[in-house]
């Protein structure tokens, strides 16, 4: 029985979380449109986006090889799987023993090699520079998240998230400070993984401040499509992935029958509307920071994640 | 008549009979028949159990110099015999070359099989008295400034021998039977019951007389010079016969010594001494622009590897010691070939002037590299398993000194190293008009190969019987 | 045999003539008187192995006394005078340490080798002790005498005399086999030396012949 | 199987003798290597037996003066046999493809010696074997290295690498004899009963980092490494890099895991996860910066051997700490990198060869667009630099995943200096698995996308054959291992307990992790899952999306299209090697590497165009040949002062240590 509701969670889950990025990406951009003071575009908008880039026949540049045409499928193949790991509702999902951290490390790097690539097929300036400057962050960025998952691991004894979730939410480890310093790390990471404000402006279209833009500037049609699709993932996740490791509560445990679900799914639906607000005050309080002062904020990630581990040790050492 | 004294006067014999012939072609391979002879002979004084006839004994302890020295002997015969019109000798040199050349190799045998130290002494002035003469042969100034200072310096070692050894005698005077005074067997026999003191003099000037014909630091100065001028087939035989006789005469004396416990320890003055010799020689080495006096100064860096490891003493050292002596010749020599070789055919001995020779002379070149090669450590030749060995039982006994060693073996090695690359890859320089025709060729070429092949030989798979013998000589000497 | 009796007394009084006469060899500053007083060193020499020969009753030390009285008092003196008539030679010594210090060193080298031999030879004759003790002396006398005098000559003087001592230590060492081979072979070491002097016409000093002339030959200049 | 192992390195070296007179035809050169190809299957299979079966040991006939030479196959061996054989396999095949010709006898003739000398190495069962195969390796591989003797810097790549190579053999000797003690007996077993203790302990892990550290390329001995590995001919870079280093890290772990005994204390690990660290950052952050296509593939290499050295380093520390389940994770970690490393390495050499045979140049700058040119290279290339970039699920991820797990659980060793060190070293790790990633996009980028940079590259030729198989068979190994790893780990259970001294935790065939309760990795579930969703996302797309696609002139933000007279593009309006490097040379390579960038701005108004001038040195590098020879040069001065004496001067020295010696006798007796 409990497998075959894990098996439903599992499948919920994954409708769940390719419906939600559209709709996420949607909000952000409209609650930004709102706090500076415009209507903003509806919800929806991104998703009807999606629908005409799909009716479009791309356009490949003459001297572009297969990767140009491959990439995109393996991107948002990847950004997929990925969301398809990160709990959000329930736990103990089918996927859930995959369910590790570094493995969604793994996939998004999947991810954004498959885009640097495609970047580059072309031969362009901005291409080639979009890629470097994305791997460059990444570079960085690495760090930070595996730090903040040695603070985790520590707590929970694993990297994987379900188990790290469930720790969390039963253990009664308190309020940690190390949480709070991996916590930040983690949000470093991810508006780095994003391309948000202040690391990148996924609105811009001034080329040189452009990375991730930079990398798609040749591709159009289904291929822009799914490159936007996957960056709508990515974004989803990212929150997913932080409501359920640092706001855990109301998620349904393990093998807990379907009505427990319909809570899980209000409290997820809750966090993950706080999450989108808290995001769109941030990107629209703060401005852009120049390319070359983004590897001091994620420096500094690196740094406030080894110092929650280090105040970690000295802990579990004194107790 | 024995053969120890044959394998002694028939050189001798040979010299007298070499003297009298003016003719190339034919003194040359005059030459060659008798080193060949000498070397039956050796073979066969191998073959026999170990005796003592008169002043001579053959053992453990000389016996594989014995046969090494006429090997190499034999070799170098056949490289001159090939490379000697060259050297553009009217017939009284040639006369003079091959009658010293013979001479030579008769009192390195005497010095070798001599059991009474009196006559040792005598064997290695003679030695002395031949190679000066040849190394002034080409009679240049270079040549003169070498050989007189070679001289000089040799003389007052060889003096220094002389009062040593009868400082010796006057240890051993009142425990010895009338006839057998100075022989080393019945030293050893009454070295326990001597008085420490005068065997501690009588070592100290053994040990600074001979140590000057083996080259040891800072008794060294004549020894790169010599090496440098005369014919190539005299600096082989220098390196690869006459250091050894010199060691042999330092190892019979720290025995007699040695088998005195109340007398000083003679290990340290051989370490100290050793040590000094790899670490000058090292350093030294990287200031050489001359191929040959390069390799004399690498000559001093073996000997005093080797001083080193009879200075540690005990078994396992004295072996690796014996192997390194016996390795070091045949490299040396072996490399001595390949240089004089090189030297013909690109004119000069720079090391400026030899370049690419493994384009230019690709069956020589690689012959060099791996001799050389083989001269820094590297395997398979047999001063690879010496200096593993013996580096092994340094490390494990005086941990220290065996650091310094292995730093002066480093920075040896990486100037050997600096020079291989330079005159077997670096770009080709212009050769000279340095052809061999026919069989000289590769006459010039098989004793390099030859040698290689014998070191490796004995480095891998030794035969039982060399082994068994080695091992006694390394217990003999304590 | 000890002291008081007539055999040692004289054998200790030749040996010191020698000791003395080395002395001599440091002190003397003209070429000339050089070589005399190693012409009267090697008569002397001779004498002591004449001694020897008596006093010990071995004959064949009268044949070392007849070579040494041959070579040492008589050839070699008249080579050396004859080359530094041939060669034109200076006839004063330069020294490259003064008379009076190296005359200084001398009497401590005597001291050294009379300090280091003694208790060495413990158990040794009395008369083998001096003898040692002289002969040592002598020998650093002569190197001492090579390296601190700028000749050619005096400084194979020096040689010559070193070697002066190797014979005193020989013959002074009782019942010594080979004495005689020996002797006569370090002979010949050394008129194979006087030789060489000729034959590669060493003219001035040990200095000039150094490495540099080794050097323009063999590129070894940097 | 080891009398068969033993007759294959006698069998070499006989091929390497047979070699001088076949190389006079191409058909011989084919034969020989052809007879290594079959080598390199006989090598992985004797590895297979050897984890399979027992050990086993035998002494030949023959040795030193002084003993026999001893072999044995234990399980550790054995695992380090299978690299050694699929890379020498791999190598030789390609080198079969290649010859077109006679081949010279010098770059012939060492090939079959240097297979030789790393199977004696690894077979070796005591010090005088271990070194003669390690000295011969070394060699030979030098040969090889300075084949080439026409350009200087092959010539100056070739002197420093002997040099490393002599400096290497001397500290291993040294370690050996201070582990072998008074006795002198260096066969393996004499050395286990007496393990080293205290300071000898600490002095013998010295001179086996400096022994086979130098040979690995661990830092700060690794600078040799990006010299000699690209002047090699490719298929012996591909050995050097993945085998050489291998059979170095072989020697370390022999010493470190076996000879130096089970009871080392827990610091013991600590220097090893600090070099560890330093190498992989380092090695990854120069290959982000070098723009030849084979140096950048070395310096990766130094990366590698880095996180595996990060590996072994954690296991001696769980070992010394008393837990062996956490021992065995790291272990099977380093061993199964190392594995991975070795396949997808040789798969990047050979293809960087065969780029190097087709568009004849190894800079990044004169390649670009090979993809269309040499398609199967490109592809398989890909297969490697996505290993090499550790993405899932191919092999490299999986190995890297097990290393961060063991770092990640190195808290438990519970010595706080050591945890906050690790929690650096993770972090470190952590930035040079991503680094590495940057690197390797750049690469294949670079060299196979865009648009051609010379007219050469433009024309490239890829040549099919067994080049082409030496190029598929690795790939399909790199995937292979990337999905079953825990097949790999289960052969490797002997050689794992053999090194953490207590059965290794299984996860299963299809998982790799530690046992107890920690996280695991499923990689065939997650390439299912992986296939999986990309094929809903091409089903999705292909329901909703019209067909067809349309070419134009790349857009790129509205340039104009390349103009008539630059038949293949403006190649300078793509990024250049310099230029794509530009962020992280600024970011890291400024401070660590000393990196500087210049640009030069024409004048407004000059046609001049603007040139951007970057560099970086190695600070080991620049310390190796800066002071180091300053300091020798002055003391060999003043050693020639000795030297210019006159003969006066030279007596005086004996008479010196004459007196000298005598006043010592003197105050001996004295006393």
């Amino acid at each position: 029985m409990a497998v075959i509701w894990s098996i439903l969670a599992q499948a919920l889950h994954i409708a769940l979380i390719l419906a939600a990025a559209p709709v996420l990406t949607g909000v952000v951009r409209w609650l930004k449109a709102r706090m500076t003071g415009r209507r903003g575009a509806h919800p929806l908008q991104p998703l009807r986006d999606l629908l005409k880039l799909l009716c479009k026949t791309p356009v490949l540049a003459e001297n572009a090889s297969m990767v140009s045409r491959a990439a995109p499928y393996v991107a948002a193949g990847a950004a997929i799987a990925a969301a398809a790991l990160v709990p959000s509702f329930a736990r103990g999902m089918a996927l859930a023993p995959l369910a590790d951290l570094i493995l969604v490390a793994g996939l998004l790097a999947l991810g954004r090699v498959a885009m640097a690539l495609a970047g580059m097929d072309a031969g362009t300036p901005f291409g080639g520079l979009g890629a470097s400057r994305e791997m460059s962050f990444a570079a960085l960025a690495e760090p930070a998240l595996v730090v903040a998952a040695l603070t985790l691991a520590i707590l929970a004894g694993t990297t994987n998230l379900d188990a790290v979730a469930a720790t969390l939410r039963e253990g009664g480890l308190g309020l940690r400070v190390s949480l709070g310093f991996a916590l930040v790390a983690l949000v470093a990471v991810a508006i780095a993984g994003n391309a948000r404000i202040p690391v990148d402006n996924p609105a811009t279209h001034l080329e040189l401040t452009m990375v991730h833009e930079a990398m798609t500037l040749e591709a159009s049609g289904r291929h822009l499509a799914l490159w936007e699709y996957a960056a709508m993932l990515r974004l989803t996740l990212w929150l997913a992935l932080l409501s359920a490791v640092f706001l855990p509560f109301g998620q349904a445990p393990a093998g807990a029958a379907p009505h427990h679900w319909v809570v899980g799914l209000l409290a997820w639906v809750a966090k993950m509307g706080a999450l989108a607000l808290v995001l769109a005050a941030f990107e629209s309080a703060i401005a852009k920071m120049r390319v070359f002062r983004v590897p001091e904020f994620l420096g500094a990630a690196l740094l406030l994640g080894l110092l929650g581990a280090v105040l970690l040790f000295v802990s579990t050492g004194l107790t | 008549m024995p053969l120890q004294w044959a394998i002694v006067f028939l050189p001798w014999l040979g010299a007298a009979g070499l003297a009298a012939l003016p003719r190339l072609r034919q003194a040359a391979a005059a030459n060659v028949a008798v080193s060949a002879a000498g070397f039956a002979i050796a073979l066969a004084l191998a073959a026999q159990p170990f005796a003592q006839h008169g002043w001579t004994r053959a053992d453990a302890l000389n016996l594989p110099f014995l046969v090494l020295s006429a090997f190499v002997g034999l070799t170098t015969a056949v490289f001159s015999a090939a490379t000697l019109d060259r050297e553009g000798f009217d017939h009284w040199r040639i006369r003079a070359y091959h009658a010293a050349y013979q001479v030579f190799m008769g009192a390195q045998f005497l010095a070798l099989l001599a059991d009474n130290m009196g006559v040792m002494w005598v064997a290695i002035e003679i030695a002395t008295l031949a190679t000066v003469s040849m190394v002034a042969l080409h009679r240049t100034p270079a040549a003169f400034e070498a050989a007189w200072k070679f001289f000089i310096l040799c003389g007052v070692g060889i003096a220094l021998a002389l009062f040593g050894t009868i400082v010796l005698y006057l240890a051993a005077q009142p425990l010895l039977t009338a006839g057998n005074g100075l022989s080393w067997a019945a030293l050893m026999r009454v070295a326990p019951d001597c008085a420490p003191g005068t065997l501690n003099l009588a070592f100290v000037f053994l040990l600074l007389g001979y140590g000057t014909k083996a080259g040891l630091v800072p008794l060294h100065s004549w020894l790169p010079d010599a090496h440098a001028e005369g014919p190539v087939p005299i600096s082989a035989v220098l390196s690869g016969l006459l250091l050894n006789a010199a060691m042999l005469a330092v190892l019979r004396a720290k025995a007699v010594v040695g088998a005195n416990p109340e007398a000083i320890a003679p290990g340290p003055f051989l370490l100290a001494l050793g040590l000094a010799s790899v670490l000058l020689a090292a350093v030294a080495l990287w200031r050489r622009r001359d191929a040959r006096r390069f390799f004399g100064w690498s000559s001093i860096e073996h000997m005093g590897i080797a001083a080193f490891a009879f200075g540690l003493g005990g078994a396992a050292a004295n072996l690796a010691g014996l192997l390194h002596l016996l390795g070091h010749s045949l490299a040396k020599s072996a490399v001595f070939f390949g240089v004089g070789r090189a030297a013909l055919a690109k004119g000069s001995q720079k090391i400026s002037d030899i370049g690419g020779l493994v384009t230019t002379h690709p069956a020589l070149g690689w012959g060099l590299a791996v001799a050389i090669a083989g001269l820094a450590g590297l395997p398979p030749m047999l001063l690879f398993a010496s200096e593993f060995r013996l580096l092994a039982v340094a490390a494990a006994e005086v941990p220290w000194l065996a650091l310094a060693l292995a730093l002066g073996m480093v920075v040896a090695m990486a100037a050997l190293v600096t020079v291989l690359q330079a005159m077997c890859f670096g770009p080709a320089t212009p050769g000279a008009a340095g052809t061999l025709e026919g069989w000289r060729e590769a006459a010039a070429a098989a004793p390099l190969w030859l040698h290689l092949a014998v070191a490796t030989g004995l480095a891998l798979a030794m035969p039982a019987g060399l082994a068994a013998m080695l091992a006694e000589a390394a217990r003999m000497i304590g | 045999m000890s002291f008081g009796q007539l055999g040692y007394d004289m054998a200790h009084l030749l040996g010191g003539g020698v000791l003395l006469l080395s002395f001599v060899l440091l002190y003397q500053r003209r070429i000339g008187a050089v070589i005399n007083a190693f012409a009267m060193q090697g008569a002397l020499l001779a004498l002591a192995a004449a001694w020897a020969a008596h006093s010990q009753g071995v004959p064949g030390l009268y044949l070392t006394a007849l070579l040494t009285l041959a070579a040492k008092g008589v050839l070699i003196p008249l080579a050396l005078h004859a080359t530094v008539r041939r060669l034109d030679l200076h006839r004063t010594v330069e020294t490259a340490l003064g008379i009076g210090p190296s005359l200084v060193a001398g009497v401590g080298l005597v001291a050294l080798a009379i300090l280091v031999v003694l208790p060495a030879t413990e158990g040794a004759r009395a008369l083998a002790r001096e003898d040692l003790a002289l002969a040592l002396s002598v020998v650093l006398l002569g190197m001492l005498m090579m390296i601190t005098r700028r000749n050619a000559i005096s400084q194979v003087i020096g040689l010559l005399s070193l070697e002066n001592g190797l014979i005193l230590a020989a013959i002074g060492v009782a019942g010594m086999p080979l004495v005689v081979e020996l002797s006569a072979a370090a002979l010949v070491l050394m008129i194979a030396v006087v030789a060489a002097v000729f034959a590669f016409q060493i003219r001035e000093r040990f200095d000039t012949l150094d490495t540099a002339s080794l050097d323009e030959h063999r590129g070894e200049r940097r | 199987m080891l009398t068969v192992l033993a007759l294959l390195v006698g069998a070499l070296l006989a091929l390497g003798v047979a070699a001088l007179p076949l190389a006079r035809s191409a058909a011989g050169a084919k034969a020989v290597h052809g007879a290594c190809v079959a080598v390199g299957a006989l090598v992985v299979a004797g590895g297979l037996a050897g984890l399979l079966g027992g050990a086993a040991a035998i002494a030949l006939p023959f040795g030193p003066p002084w003993g026999p030479l001893r072999l044995a196959l234990d399980p550790l061996a054995a695992w380090f046999l299978l690299p050694l054989g699929i890379v020498a396999g791999c190598a030789s095949l390609f080198a079969l493809g290649g010859v077109r010709g006679p081949v010279p006898a010098r770059l012939l003739l060492p090939w079959p010696i240097f297979l030789a000398g790393m199977l004696l190495t690894i077979l070796a069962a005591d010090g005088f074997t271990l070194l003669l195969g390690f000295e011969a390796m070394s060699l030979a591989s030098w040969a090889l290295v300075a084949h080439d003797t026409a350009a200087a810097e092959n010539r100056r790549a070739a002197r420093v690498y002997l040099g490393f190579a002599g400096f290497g053999g001397l500290s291993l000797i040294l370690a050996i004899g201070l582990s072998a003690g008074g006795a002198g007996d260096v066969a393996f077993a004499a050395l286990r009963e007496a393990p080293p203790e205290g300071w000898r302990a600490a002095a013998v892990l010295a001179l086996v980092l400096a022994g086979a550290g130098s040979k690995a390329g661990l830092f700060p001995l690794h600078v040799w490494l990006p010299l000699a590995h690209p002047a090699a001919p490719s298929h012996v870079s591909a050995a050097m890099s993945g085998a050489m280093t291998k059979v170095a890290l072989y020697v370390l772990a022999r010493f470190v895991f076996d000879l130096m005994g089970p009871a080392q204390p827990l610091w013991l690990g600590a220097p090893l996860v600090a070099l560890g660290a330093a190498s992989a950052v380092l090695g990854a952050l120069r290959a982000t910066l070098e723009d030849d296509a084979k140096t950048l593939l070395a310096c990766s290499t130094i990366e590698n051997v880095g996180l595996i050295v990060i590996g072994f380093g954690l296991a001696l520390a769980f070992r010394g700490a008393d837990l062996p389940a956490l021992a065995a994770l790291a272990a099977a970690a380093s061993l199964l990198h190392a594995l991975n490393h070795a396949v997808f390495k040789t798969l990047l050499f050979l293809a960087a060869g065969e780029v190097l045979h087709g568009a004849l140049s190894r800079r990044l700058d004169r390649l670009g667009g090979l993809i269309h040119r040499m398609p199967w290279t490109a592809w398989a290339a890909l297969v490697g630099v996505a290993a090499a970039a550790a993405l899932p699920p191919l092999s490299g991820f999986a190995s890297e995943w097990l290393l961060l797990q063991a770092l990640l659980a190195a808290w438990r060793v519970g010595d706080l200096a050591f945890q906050m060190g690790v929690a650096a070293a993770t972090a470190l790790a952590a930035l040079a698995v991503a680094l590495a990633a940057a690197a390797m996009v750049r690469f294949w980028g670079l060299a196979f996308l865009g648009r051609p940079r010379s007219p050469r590259a433009a024309g490239a030729q890829e040549s099919g054959g067994a080049a082409r198989i030496a190029l598929l068979v690795p790939a399909v190994l790199t995937v292979l291992l990337g999905i079953l790893p825990g097949v790999m780990l289960d052969l490797a259970e002997p050689a794992l307990r053999q090194v953490s001294g207590a059965a290794a935790p299984r996860a299963g065939l299809f998982a790799v992790g530690a046992a107890d309760g920690g996280a695991r990795y499923w990689p065939l579930a997650v390439a299912l899952l992986l296939a999986a969703a990309i094929g809903a996302a091409l089903w999705v797309v292909r329901r909703a999306a019209p067909r067809g696609l349309a070419r134009g002139p790349a857009w790129d933000g509205g340039f104009i299209a390349a103009p008539a007279h630059l038949p293949f593009g403006d190649p300078a309006t793509q990024p250049s090697a310099a230029g794509f490097a530009q962020p992280l040379r600024r970011m890291l390579g400024e401070s660590l590497l000393a990196a500087r960038e210049h640009v030069t701005m024409p004048p407004p108004g000059s046609t001049a165009p603007a040139t951007l001038e970057t560099g970086f040195r190695d600070p080991v590098l620049a310390a190796l040949e800066g002071p180091l020879p300053r300091w020798r040069e002055a003391v060999a001065a003043q050693a020639e002062r000795l030297r210019g004496l006159s003969i006066r001067q030279c007596l005086g020295l004996t008479f010196g240590a004459v007196v000298l010696m005598l006043a010592l006798l003197a105050w001996l007796e004295a006393r």
